[in-house]
């Protein structure tokens, strides 16, 4: 099962890990990203198209590399408070090695190729 | 190369206070590369705005400087993208 | 909050990360331990005082080698059928490099030091 | 040395069918080691539970095959620990 989801909306990381434990593996990897900003708050663009087709290429990297049952990714857009959810890394696999290893290069995959911006300036364009 | 509908993203987004142009490069113009370096010869804003660290978009899949631009119908140039701390 | 547990009762996971995402870091890692066996189930042995002590040992390595902003360890005891959760590991941080590497060093430690053993045999003694 | 309580786990335990014992070892077990080498001397289960990669824990803290057991009141010895796959 891989899952890739560009969206505004939250998400609730206990229903996300209950979708992959269900799928009775040993191990469950996961990472939530929070934002981090001043009263202002945060706005992140992206570049939809680009984003679906390179999150689709990290999954399916990741998928390749490691031994996985399953695999979640979710990166939000939109504007943000400080500690609002940014992103969502989860997998499940029969090993540990696995899962812990294939979430870490989900995460920094989707730090540093995910079409994501943070807008520096918040006025309206 | 025929006309090409250019995307900005990020801090040149911000740089050239525009999302986006369509251009009609030269042909000598076959790179992100000599795209982005095309761009810069117009002055400011844009020698600023793509003077650091620009990667770009081919036809919305991911390109590296040297890649061929040639015959692209969209193509986008942005900053070093991600979010996550 | 280095929150430790040694417990025979199961856990909520989306509850654990819920406290650590409280806690308003950027990085959140976790891991999530289940059982995998036959129909005839696993039961799971520990040392009390040791697992007590040995899983402190742990968390306060961890605690000290990574900056983190919480850190949350349950390893669960007695009896479980294939699926069950055994353990749980999350860790908050202000960054993902150290929300990771924590959480994997957490698991291998779990995973070769901490005082729990299969019991190869079902007998009641 | 005096008495000391033992404790056993896992195939340790299983191989021995007791959870535990208290023995009264000679003035030469100094050591994790020493006393696992002692037990093994009596023979079956012993020589077999105690034969392989034998792990111990004094006093409820993680010991070391050359760590000492001298004047300990409760020594632990396992296989090596851990149920997550």
């Amino acid at each position: 099962m891989i899952d890739v989801r560009v969206q505004a909306a939250d998400f609730d990381p206990g229903r996300q890990l209950a979708r992959l434990e269900a799928l009775g593996n040993a191990a469950v990897a996961s990472f939530v990203a929070a934002a981090e900003c001043g009263e202002e708050g945060l706005l992140v663009e992206h570049y939809p198209a680009l984003a679906k087709n390179e999150l689709a290429a990290i999954a399916a990297e990741a998928d390749s590399r490691w031994h996985l049952a399953g695999l979640i990714l979710i990166h939000r857009h939109g504007r943000f408070s400080s500690g609002d959810r940014l992103a969502f890394v989860a997998v499940a696999a029969p090993a540990r090695a696995a899962a812990l290893e294939a979430c870490a290069f989900l995460v920094e995959a989707l730090a540093t190729r995910a079409p994501f911006w943070r807008r520096e300036s918040l006025r309206e364009e | 190369m025929a006309e090409v509908d250019l995307l900005y993203f990020g801090a040149v987004r911000e740089a050239l206070g525009r999302d986006g142009e369509r251009v009609d490069p030269p042909s000598h113009v076959l790179t992100i590369a000599d795209l982005a370096s095309w761009l810069a010869e117009r002055g400011e804003p844009y020698a600023s705005a793509l003077g650091g660290d620009v990667r770009g978009a081919v036809e919305a899949h991911m390109a590296g400087p040297g890649d061929s631009v040639f015959g692209a119908r969209e193509v986008a140039l942005f900053p070093p993208p991600g979010v996550i701390a």
